[in-house]
């Protein structure tokens, strides 16, 4: 076909943030993915709750402290990780890479509490039904939060390199930022469940 | 197309008239079943008027302009605009009818359980009765007294089944873990088959359920004589058979009461003679029947649970002749 | 530093159009060598493969299917024994469901959608490589363990206990879960990206109620399994788990339910009939509108029904468990869900029909498989509100009248419809046309086939026969029909044979095809056929649902995108302005890498839950391989 | 050369996979009917005096060792012990009236033949004898899976655990962590 020249877009940026960015929606949409993940397994923990006739059946129910202190720490994250996402915005290089840097640190605290979370489940995940819900909800997330992690490390490295000074890399960045965001957020229903429905 | 369709209702109807309907959904034998009966053919009526209408404005639509002419004609008018919404009112209203007598089959399934109590028990591949208030325990064939409703307790020993005799009543699961129930009265005598419907594994093929339903006096004559012992065989050879089944190993899985053997692997063989069918109505329950499937029961179902056990031809003949003697 | 201005890139509307074509090729064709084979990302090609495996995988499961209809033509058949007979259904089930239609599906969309919508690439390119390597893997595994004698056979939905730790014997239940993993895996790739691709790489001036029927049929999709594939993830990796570490999920001794994993199977397996007949609606609608030679009828009702069913579709699982002995409230309402999605449905079908009586039909080979399609699927259809009611589905539940019920809706419904996308853009895949004489005969060999093969199979249901048997006894009046249905089969079978060798006669010598054959009117005709790897010289500017009608002769283009890396443009999602002139990546080896480091670990799983931790070093390893910059333009901006 | 590499990688390749195909019909494969001559030749134990130790059938042999490798067939044991009652004397496998069969410990030796002829033959203090009770071949069946249930080293095939109360660790996590426990005390 003969092609007519209607629109020059030569003026555009060459890369988009936030919601003219392709990764920012592909982020979005695994975090749909996921999401729907994480409702399920907690629909799963419903269900055999509504089955059983003692919730949690031969076994006390968690302790506290080491899944409460996780939430904390997780809350806690949620405020330099959206000053992290600004500076990115704002593409203050300086800033970012003492925030990358910072939040490495801040995403590894609550794994490494994690481990205690297991044991203090006061049940093993072959002992009954409850005991598998309730490791599979943790160990789930606990995945989330080994990935997060990962990626942290690694978009830290990066921003330590000759690849950091690019609005893709901020982009990126921000991306990340959005889905520590998430892992924290989808913690509170999962705690909310471990925690104080086998309390009720 | 409508002929292809009417051809095959009545090739369906010609061979359920043609055998014995043995266990069909289109030959219903009790109220449940006959109400299941009139709604599938309720829906198969609409359901077939509505695909006739489908295909006939098709066709209409297909002919109408029948052109190889490549210019597209000009841009709708109102008559199929309107023709769509009054079809999409006619789809709402049909769906809603048919769901309100869907719903209206329902309720009139819903009955209360008469006195009668069968304990229903689904094994890999066979099915366990009990009758808990006659003492009767059997296997793969239950009895039923005409006019009065059973409520039909169905438990799973291993694996999900599924009882279904489709001309007494639709199915219902038997799920490991779960209890099930569903009432059914039969009206009419006769001899119904049935069959698991829900894939349990290798023979799943071969998981047949005699239902007989005979009037009362007769089930109760039944029922009594069931929950009699097995009586002591006469015949010398029979006599012989009863020894070898206690000392080989058939006492290990099945039970005869009155006897030592009281396993309860297999099915419950103390009057398996009276059955009409052995190996969950693989086999018919003669001498010659019942020797064949103790001696090679691998090939006849493949995977059962049953093991091949050596005997002389003589071990052979005196078992099966125990087993006849088994009434 | 966003590179807008600052040094000045070669841009393509400076050049002269051979000069602007060699340099485009040079950035956007694929590396050459196996290397180069392993390591494309161009979605015209991952594509075609996916589509041609997932034929590969049809046929292979048509080959089982012809093992069935022998082994049931005679009552107590001895061509298989119940334990290969099982294998052999489960592995046609899975296979036809898991390897072929939803993956057929979704490949239809991988080659299409950025077509239709004028842009590139697909979002996401490499991911999309990843996808077709781990589908690759998934399909070769199911396949690999059967023909070792170790195929599942627990049936394509493995309810437990039969396929739980105690019934499941061996490694086969395993295979079946696995194999489940790395098909939805690349089901749920494929979904982001073409809804991203959507989302924000339309061509400018693509409005919603501008985007092609088939381009809102997948989206709808997509979204489907974004939402539906976590649940049956999560029911088999709980099946894994109770088999492999001793969980108790589904132990009901130890608290467990074997219904949940039903609900689960279910809460994915309903909106699954839908995300494989969805896109066929799309089709449908796209080869109406280009041979009834008139817009398709009603789109926006159309739209909202694709919505409607994307949506309700979640609202049915539990009408597969009607034998269960749900409570009767449940019971109600998904009888009540079940039979309103006909009204969505049948505005789909009044649609197309008005369409064609307003239209002039052309009588090619495409428009007779909608034909096929319309005739087939309404009964399907109606089948489907019998089936919808508690009281009708306790008889016919779990027989031959929901074989064939299934056999109408995804045959009718989506095969047919597919079949005819085949020769629709068989064209634009190949440059080369397939034949019109064949594609009759094949049209009606495949209708007359299917129904004759498939019809009598209600009655069978009715009479009684259950489904996954391997033999039945011959006083059961089943033979004659079962006789009847398997010699038809062998119509049918004619029928996709002819297909077959249609396609590949049509691939080698198949009349030239040019630009735009049928006279259609989206954007992907707007290209050459087959299209260059870069799709688009210029990015085609729209102004309306039928851009290629309005102007047959000029397209209309946005400029100005360098040519010295691979870059696309970015619209807003709802009315498709232009955003940014985004890179899109290029070529690379690590998605492969990626592929196969998930294939060890997933497949090791099986055996021992160390290979989780294990094999998770060698896929970070591949991801950080992946995303980390290479320094080449499409890295930067 | 190319082709050289290629030709190697092919074969080092079929070599791979005729193996995982082995060991898979090894481990999969499903016979449900041995002819009669093959059952009877599986009673062929040649033991030593006393009953305990000695070689296998050479049938045993012969079929590939099904009874130790065979996933079908260890599952089919596990129903044994269940239809068989031997949880009435030893329990879940950790011992009751009967010794424990999961410490590792066996008055009459851990080897197939040896378990195979303390089924056939019964042991003094209490085993009965199940030689009429029970056909060769599944007496076999109950050796092999007896056998999984004190194994320190992985097999190929194990038993899955049953959909019952668990009380204790399931097959399925075997081989077991701890050592073989000392000798009970006489």
């Amino acid at each position: 076909m003969k092609q007519r020249p209607a629109l020059d877009v030569g003026g555009l940026p060459l890369h988009g943030l936030g919601s003219a960015s392709p990764t920012w929606w592909g982020t979005l949409a695994f975090m749909l993915i996921e999401g729907t993940g994480f409702a399920l397994v907690i629909a799963v923990y419903l269900y055999l709750m509504s089955l059983a006739p003692a919730w949690p059946p031969e076994a006390p129910p968690p302790d506290l402290a080491a899944g409460t202190m996780v939430t904390a720490l997780l809350l806690a994250s949620v405020v330099p990780n959206l000053l992290l996402s600004r500076w990115a915005a704002a593409g203050d290089l300086r800033k970012v890479r003492f925030g990358v840097v910072l939040m490495t640190i801040l995403s590894s605290a609550p794994l490494i509490v994690r481990a205690f979370e297991f044991a203090a489940l006061n049940v093993s995940w072959d002992t009954n039904a409850y005991g598998s819900v309730v490791w599979l909800l943790l160990g789930l997330h606990t995945t989330h939060l080994l990935t997060d992690l990962v990626d942290t490390v690694v978009l830290a490295v990066l921003m330590f390199t000759r690849h950091a000074r690019t609005s893709r890399r901020f982009g990126d960045v921000q991306d990340n930022a959005l889905y520590w965001n998430f892992v924290v957020v989808t913690w509170l229903p999962i705690y909310v469940c471990i925690y104080w429905l086998a309390r009720v | 197309m409508s002929a292809r369709r009417l051809v095959s209702l009545v090739l369906a109807a010609a061979s359920c008239a043609a055998c014995s309907p043995i266990q069909s959904a289109l030959d219903p034998q009790s109220p449940q079943a006959e109400s299941l009966h009139e709604l599938f053919w309720l829906f198969v009526v609409v359901c077939s008027v509505v695909w006739l209408a489908v295909m006939a404005s098709l066709t209409l639509a297909l002919l109408r302009n029948r052109s190889t002419a490549s210019e597209a004609t000009a841009a709708g008018s109102r008559t199929p605009a309107l023709a769509v919404g009054a079809a999409v009112v006619a789809t709402v209203l049909i769906v809603a009818g048919l769901t309100i007598a869907s719903f209206l089959a329902t309720r009139s399934l819903a009955t209360d359980g008469g006195g009668l109590v069968i304990k229903l028990r689904g094994y890999q591949w066979w099915w366990e009765a009990t009758y808990p208030a006659e003492g009767v325990v059997t296997a793969n064939e239950i009895h039923l007294p005409v006019g009065r409703p059973v409520r039909m307790e169905l438990s799973a020993a291993d694996v999900i089944h599924s009882f279904w005799v489709p001309q007494l009543q639709g199915k219902l699961d038997l799920i490991p873990g779960r209890d099930n129930a569903v009432t059914i009265t039969v009206t009419k005598e006769g001899v119904y088959r049935g069959q698991c419907a829900e894939f349990c594994g290798l023979q799943h093929a071969h998981m047949g359920l005699i239902v007989v339903a005979e009037p009362p006096a007769a089930f109760d004559a039944w029922a009594r004589a069931q929950a009699a012992v097995a009586a002591a065989p006469t015949e010398p050879e029979a006599q012989a058979g009863a020894a070898l089944f206690q000392a080989k190993a058939c006492s290990s899985c099945h039970a005869i009461r009155g006897t030592a053997a009281s396993a309860k692997v297999g099915p419950d063989l103390t009057h398996v003679a009276s059955r009409r069918s052995i190996a969950a109505d693989v086999l018919p329950a003669t001498r010659g029947a019942f020797a064949a499937w103790i001696v090679d029961p691998q090939t006849i179902k493949p995977g059962a649970n049953m093991p091949a056990i050596a005997l002389e031809p003589a071990e052979l003949r005196a078992l099966s002749a125990y087993m006849t003697a088994l009434k | 530093m966003n590179g807008t201005e600052g040094v000045r890139h070669p841009r393509g509307r400076d050049l002269p159009p051979e000069e602007r074509e060699r340099r485009l090729r040079r950035i956007w064709d694929p590396p050459r060598g196996i290397l180069g084979a392993l390591s494309v990302v161009d979605h015209k090609i991952i594509g075609r493969r996916y589509i041609a495996t997932a034929f590969v995988f049809l046929a292979l499961g048509g080959v089982l299917a012809a093992l069935i209809r022998i082994q049931l033509a005679t009552p107590e058949g001895r061509l298989l024994g119940p334990d290969v007979y099982n294998q052999v259904f489960t592995v046609h089930g899975a296979n036809m469901m898991f390897l072929f239609a939803v993956p057929v599906m979704e490949a239809m969309g991988v080659y299409l959608v950025p077509l239709m919508i004028g842009t590139r690439n697909i979002a996401f390119p490499r991911l999309n490589a990843f996808s077709y390597w781990i589908y690759v893997a998934g399909g070769a595994l199911l396949w690999i363990a059967f023909l070792l004698d170790f195929g599942p056979d627990v049936g394509w939905f493995g309810y437990v206990p039969l396929s739980g730790p105690q019934y499941g014997y061996g490694k086969r239940a395993d295979i079946w879960a696995q194999m489940i993993t790395f098909t939805e895996l690349a089901a749920l790739a494929v979904a982001v990206e073409i809804v991203v691709t959507v989302f924000k790489q339309r061509a400018p001036g693509m409005t919603l109620d501008r985007i092609p029927l088939f381009v809102w049929a997948m989206l709808v999709t997509s979204f489907l399994v974004i939402v539906a594939m976590p649940a049956i993830m999560i029911a088999s990796s709980a099946l894994i788990l109770d088999r492999l570490v001793g969980t108790h999920f589904f132990n009901p001794a130890e608290g467990g339910d074997v219904l949940l994993f039903q609900h689960l199977f279910w809460f994915f397996g309903h909106p699954e009939v839908y995300i494989i007949f969805l896109p066929a609606v799309g089709m449908v609608s796209t080869m109406l509108s280009t041979f009834a030679r008139r817009p398709v009828f009603g789109y926006l009702p159309l739209v909202m029904s694709l919505i409607t069913i994307g949506v309700l579709s979640f609202g049915l699982w539990a009408h597969h468990m009607f034998t269960t002995g749900l409570p009767r409230v449940g019971e109600s309402f998904f009888t009540a869900s079940s039979m309103a999605i006909a009204v969505p449905a049948g505005v789909q079908i009044f649609c197309f029909i008005a369409t064609l009586w307003l239209g002039r039909p052309v009588w090619r080979p495409p428009l007779l498989f909608v034909a096929a399609f319309v005739v087939t699927f309404t009964i399907g259809g109606l089948t489907g509100v019998m089936v919808a009611s508690v009281p009708l589905d306790s008889q016919v539940h779990d027989t031959y009248f929901v074989v064939a019920h299934f056999h109408y809706v995804l045959v009718g419904g989506a095969v047919f419809p597919l079949m005819g996308a085949i020769y629709y853009w068989f064209p634009k895949m190949t440059g080369r046309m397939m034949s019109d004489r064949l594609g009759a005969w094949v049209a009606a060999l495949v209708f007359v086939g299917f129904n004759l093969t498939f019809f009598p199979m209600h009655v069978l249901g009715l009479q009684g026969m259950p489904r996954r048997i391997y033999a039945y006894q011959p006083e059961l009046p089943w033979g004659g029909l079962n006789l009847f249905v398997s010699l038809a089969s062998i119509i049918l079978f004619a029928g996709f044979l002819l297909f077959f060798v249609d396609v590949v006669r049509s691939a080698v010598r198949g009349a030239p095809a040019g630009d735009n054959p049928w006279n259609a009117p989206t954007l992907e005709w707007a290209t050459t056929s087959p299209p260059p790897s870069y799709n688009f010289d210029g990015i085609p500017v729209v102004t309306s649902a039928n851009p290629l009608w309005d102007d047959p002769e000029t397209l209309p283009v946005a400029t100005g995108l360098r040519v010295d890396r691979r870059e696309l443009l970015v619209t807003s999602v709802q009315r498709a302005e232009p955003e940014a002139r985004e890179s899109s990546a290029g070529a690379s080896i690590w998605p492969f890498l990626a592929a196969v480091a998930t294939t060890v670990m997933l497949i090791g799983s099986i055996f021992s839950p160390w290979a989780v931790v294990w094999g998770s070093l060698p896929i970070a390893v591949a991801l950080v391989g992946w995303f980390w910059p290479k320094g080449a333009p499409e890295d930067e901006a | 050369m190319e082709e050289q590499r290629l030709d190697r990688s092919g074969r080092v390749l079929a070599a791979a996979l005729a193996g995982l195909a082995l060991s898979a019909c090894e481990r999969e494969e499903r016979v449900m009917r041995r002819d009669p001559p093959v059952v009877a030749a599986l009673d062929e134990a040649a033991l030593l005096p006393g009953g305990v130790g000695g070689a296998e059938p050479l049938a045993h042999v012969a079929l590939g060792k099904p009874y130790e490798t065979n996933a079908y067939e260890i599952a089919q044991g596990k129903r044994l012990y269940a239809a068989m009652n031997c949880a009435g004397c030893h329990g879940d496998g950790s011992g009751g009236v009967g010794p424990s069969l999961i410490d590792g410990w066996w008055a009459y030796g851990a080897d197939l033949p040896s378990l195979y002829a303390t089924i056939r033959d019964g042991r003094p203090r209490g085993m009965p004898p199940y030689r009429q009770k029970l056909p060769p071949d599944s007496i076999w069946q109950l050796a092999g899976y007896v056998q999984t249930l004190a194994s320190y080293s992985a097999k190929t095939a194990a038993p899955g655990r049953d959909d019952a109360p668990q009380t204790r660790p399931a097959e399925n996590r075997a081989p077991a962590t701890q050592a073989p426990l000392e000798p009970p005390a006489r």
